[in-house]
């Protein structure tokens, strides 16, 4: 798939603080999760575990754009969209340990991560259930008269689910400042694109419920700030949805249990060539903006952070087992 | 209007002056479904209410259940009191996703973080023969579900006054209102504000049996116990209100004094609200009881149009006078 | 609203006998339902009736263009659909009447006719949902290799509901003959279609997922009798989609209880105006094709087959209310 | 292969097996779902299928539950016996319109015309610290629905058996395959063939108390069982196999003998099978009892992810023997 390329294109001359900004934040991702994978293996981390490896781009660009005051709904693979959001990783790391210091108390694990300070409202595991809450927030931001945008994150495979042309719609029919954020790694689990939709060029859904949209190369960190950039004002000014399809890729299995039968090695090793990380590397080395010092000093804070994590979520406890039944319903008083 | 004043209304017009009330009292409330607004509702519970209130306030909706329900979770989420009204419980499977994965699990998976202060309406129930895809009791069945509350106003004061308990609760409520209610007519006091949402109602006090019962059942059993009074069998009728949390106690008390129990419920029997009544007497009424537990239930079918078969399909009043005198005249 | 008419435009000849079979279809409908609502003020028939007068010539201009052995899925509003398919008038009034001489023995209603010598299955009565059967029945077909197409009639209201999304999507991915018929009436319920869309027109909506599509005039029976034809044959050859528009106006109200608070009278008389009846009555007139002798016998034939359904449907029987709990699971042996 | 021969085999493989078996005798079986195919199967339960059988038989889906949960009702209206698997059962709730609306009353709306013989398959259950939306056991919550059957296949030959049954019954059947039982692993009989799906069995006799259950609760209870025979505690182990229609006649025989009865269920306590047996039990043997029957269910809390707070919403096998302990020494 050739992904067509909207706003600043790559290769522009960027400012050296923000690149390496925009380079530590891809970073913290991406070590983050390969810890992540380790964890798992030792059994420290349960349940499903998505990693957005090589997706790191799209997570960074789009909290870049948005505000503070906005909202984030994302999905079950979310640890990227929660770090770049401004989650520390040591809340999320203690989360997937099911420590009861973890952002969402332990209840709620990879799948889950919440937090109030951020607006993340998940951490949604079942695919397409946030979209409508996206529309939710932002029809409360408009009735109670905020400029919030409310970014909403969902994979290509959602697309198919009838809650998708349900949001869209309400979205569009009641202008609503709704960033839809597809991030489109080809992949739904092992069904690629050309398998789930009759018709693959995403944006051209969008057309289909008057709703403002653009693609955008998802490797390239630059670009979808961009993009991400011009959507959100529009979705501010214009008080209207944006969809934004980000062209991107995972390069790890779905979850932990996927022997990845539905594509090839050489297909992973091309995208590979082409990731978000070493693409902006590649490019800042080139433009005399990074050097390797600097390189490995992102690299040390970046493992500092994340022993921190892990050392702070080792440190956690476990909510008591009479607590269980809490947080059913709210607790007054 | 003097504080003491009764005024003639119906169940409908009981329910819309309580909207109308939650409207005039938060501003965060909004009514949120199909039709609510320019057609008036499809029971017309909502007419005159886009008229006074506006279009940002009454908000009519595509056909979109599942969209404008999860909606209506995130504008909970934004601060707002949304009321979703979902015009038939059947439809609301479409919803169903947005009801028990998110509504319901939200506070628990972010671990007490996301409270969802958000009510749904929907209309319940069968009499209209409206058949097999508009006439269901699903209420006793949405009961199972942790994490939401389900409440079933029968009286007049209970339609004026369970929503804005509801609208009050920081988590989500579903309210079911019968189809066959909505035309009832009664006095009501001109000054009737919010209700409790807690605890279960002796709507007649008995002594000889224990009738349980919930929504447009509870007239049948009270019209039963009428009945049954002439014949000198003095049956206790009482109104569940809310199916969860169910409120045991109050129902175990009476049994503790009838000694036994008749548990009437629109619903389908197997695994309806009436098994969990019959449960929870198990459990803590068990040596109380002189005879068993007995339950008068929908029978289970999928709806039936033809009138002489829905009615069939139906609790009526011959069976709870019938069964309530086999009940009290044998010796368990 | 304009509607672009596809097709054999109005005005051109058409053959006698066969204008007068259109004409006598759409009489046969229209009276049925007119003396259906009489019989609802007289209580012998209860539950929701939906009438589909003013839409007459979408019922009789699709089932014109079916085979015997295609299958038809439709609505709440099918009296039209089934009279057209051929199920006799006799049938549908006993289940309305709630006989056991009924098409569905009285369990159904007015909302829920089937047949299935006709291959009519419902009489579906949550909207939206009879789309996703229409796709399976045509999956069905494919894979026992029949020429079979299934004709899905469904409302305007019923484009905004998630499953239509899904039902497009898996008809166009899976190449299945599934012709998708919009009865766009303009309004759903109270709803008007600007109201329900945040884009209204439809046909665009089937380029989104790659399928076939036009909008034909759905007051004029020939035209859309000829757009119908072409559906079918395009279904049946490519083994694909096909979204047919099919642009009329209810002339009664939503159902029996709906004070028409959303529209007009004005509106409601210019379509009248250009009713199908009223049109092809008309038009035939013009050119010749029918006299008023000939309308009257129309007329009586249609009054007697009516008279003739009516009472079949008096002396139809109840059913033994023992029989309350057959057909909830099938009868074997 | 010998008749009597015994292979190793896998509650996942016994299910692949059945599946296969079914696409080699009737050519109108085919697996219609999310990730069936490439993927090989969320659970790898269909690994392999697509290679032997091809795409037109092993049919993957794009995610929209009920789009091609009614398909699949369309199919089998259209002479087809599909398979649909849905991923999770929290997952189901997207098709419950098509299951409850559509799937369940077709036959009957339509007065008997139109039978929908399909089938169903889903995971179901918690242990696997998937949270609150992946873990639920709402097999006992369908159950509540008339038109349709529900099939909990615990063993492994009835993981093998109860397919090919339920594809030869005429109208809809939801099987749920438990997610902690996929990896269990025994002896099957090389030639183990199709089961009744009528009846619950007794998985071990035992004279003083009924343990009613179902699914992967059933390896707890006979865990359970296996301690309390060593405190010369002999408890009865009832497979329900079937949630509807609900075998009662099995347990109620059981408890004419025993006197004592406990249920266990990973669904939530309110409204639960649990309570559907607690009903027919009171109904059907009140007189028998010794004691009142008790549950132990799943906790009424979405499930939480962190694994000790999973444990304890879950039956476990020492609740399962100190209240079976209680129940025996109590003298009702
Ligand atoms: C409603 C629902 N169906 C199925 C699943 C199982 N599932 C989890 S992720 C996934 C694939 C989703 O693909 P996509 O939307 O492209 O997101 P990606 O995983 O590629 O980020 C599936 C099928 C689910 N969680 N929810
Ligand atoms: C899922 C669902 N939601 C709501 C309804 C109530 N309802 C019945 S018909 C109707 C309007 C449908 O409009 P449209 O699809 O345009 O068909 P029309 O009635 O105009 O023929 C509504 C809202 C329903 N039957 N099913
Ligand atoms: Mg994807
Ligand atoms: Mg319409």
């Amino acid at each position: 798939m050739n992904a067509k390329s909207t706003g600043s294109p790559s290769g522009a001359q960027v400012d050296r603080v923000h690149a390496h900004h925009l380079l530590h934040q891809m970073l913290r991702i991406r070590r983050f999760e390969e810890k992540s994978a380790e964890l798992y293996t030792l059994m420290k981390i349960r349940g499903f575990l998505h990693l957005c490896i090589g997706e790191e781009a799209v997570a960074v660009g789009l909290c870049e754009a948005l505000e503070p005051e906005d909202g984030v709904v994302a999905t079950y693979r979310e640890h990227g969209n929660a770090l770049a959001r401004g989650i520390s990783a040591s809340a999320i790391m203690a989360e997937m340990y099911g420590k009861q210091e973890g952002c969402s108390r332990g209840r709620g694990g990879s799948m889950h991560i919440f937090d109030n300070k951020t607006r993340f409202y998940g951490g949604n595991a079942i695919v397409g259930c946030g979209l409508p809450l996206a529309v939710g927030l932002a029809l409360a931001d408009k009735m109670q008269g905020r400029k919030r945008v409310t970014c909403c994150f969902f994979g290509d495979g959602a697309v198919a689910e009838g809650e998708f042309h349900e949001s869209m719609n309400l979205a569009a029919l009641w202008q609503l400042p709704v960033l839809f954020v597809c991030e489109n790694n080809l992949y739904a689990m092992g069904t690629a694109l050309e398998r789930a939709q009759s018709a693959t060029d995403l944006v051209r859904k969008a057309a289909s419920y008057n709703v403002a949209s653009s693609a955008v190369d998802g490797m390239d960190v630059l670009s979808v700030e961009a993009a991400a950039k011009e959507a959100v004002t529009f979705a501010r000014r214009e008080h209207k949805p944006y969809f934004l399809e980000c062209r991107t890729y995972r390069f790890r299995a779905h979850s932990m249990f996927d022997p990845e039968l539905y594509r090839s090695k050489a297909e992973v090793e091309k995208w590979k060539q082409r990731g978000p990380i070493v693409t902006l590397v590649k490019q800042l080395k080139k433009q005399g903006l990074l050097n390797d010092v600097e390189l490995e000093q992102l690299e040390q804070q970046v493992a500092r952070e994340i022993e921190e994590a892990v050392a702070f979520a080792e440190n956690g406890t476990w909510e008591p087992v009479e607590d269980l039944t809490r947080f059913v319903y709210s607790e007054r008083g | 209007m003097s504080k003491n004043e009764m005024i003639q209304i119906t169940y409908r017009e009981a329910v819309r002056e309580a909207i109308r009330e939650a409207l005039q009292r938060d501003e965060r409330v909004f009514l949120l479904g199909e039709d609510v607004g320019r057609y008036g509702g499809c029971f017309a519970v909502s007419k005159g209410l886009l008229e006074e209130f506006g279009p940002e306030r009454i908000v009519d909706t595509p056909l979109s259940e599942s969209g404008f329900t999860g909606a209506g979770i995130g504008a909970a989420l934004g601060g707002m009191r949304p009321i979703v009204e979902i015009m038939t419980v059947n439809f609301s499977l479409l919803a169903a996703d947005q009801i028990l994965n998110n509504a319901a699990t939200f506070l628990h998976m972010s671990g007490g973080l996301f409270n969802v202060p958000l009510v749904i309406r929907m209309s319940t129930g069968g009499g209209k023969q409206l058949a097999a895809q508009h006439s269901h009791s699903l209420e006793g069945w949405y009961a199972h579900i942790p994490g939401i509350k389900v409440l079933t106003p029968a009286t007049l004061e209970d339609a004026r006054g369970m929503l804005w308990s509801a609208l009050e609760d920081p988590d989500p409520v579903l309210i079911f209102e019968h189809q066959s209610l909505l035309n009832m007519e009664g006095q009501l006091p001109a000054d009737a504000g919010a209700v409790d949402i807690d605890r279960a109602r002796i709507r007649r006090p008995g002594s000889d049996l224990s009738v349980i019962t919930y929504g447009a059942s509870l007239f049948k059993a009270l019209e039963a116990a009428e009945m049954l009074a002439g014949e000198g069998i003095e049956v206790e009728v009482i109104d569940l209100r809310t199916l969860r949390p169910l409120d045991d106690a109050t129902f175990l008390t009476s049994i503790a004094s009838t000694h036994r129990a008749l548990i009437v419920d629109e619903g389908w029997r197997s695994g309806g609200i009436s098994a969990e009544i019959c449960a929870r007497i198990m459990e803590g009424a068990f040596y109380e009881l002189d005879a068993p537990v007995e339950r008068i239930c929908g029978a289970e079918v999928p709806m039936p149009y033809a009138k002489h078969l829905e009615e069939a399909a139906m609790p009526q009043v011959e069976a709870i006078v019938t069964t309530a005198k086999r009940m009290v005249r044998s010796n368990g």
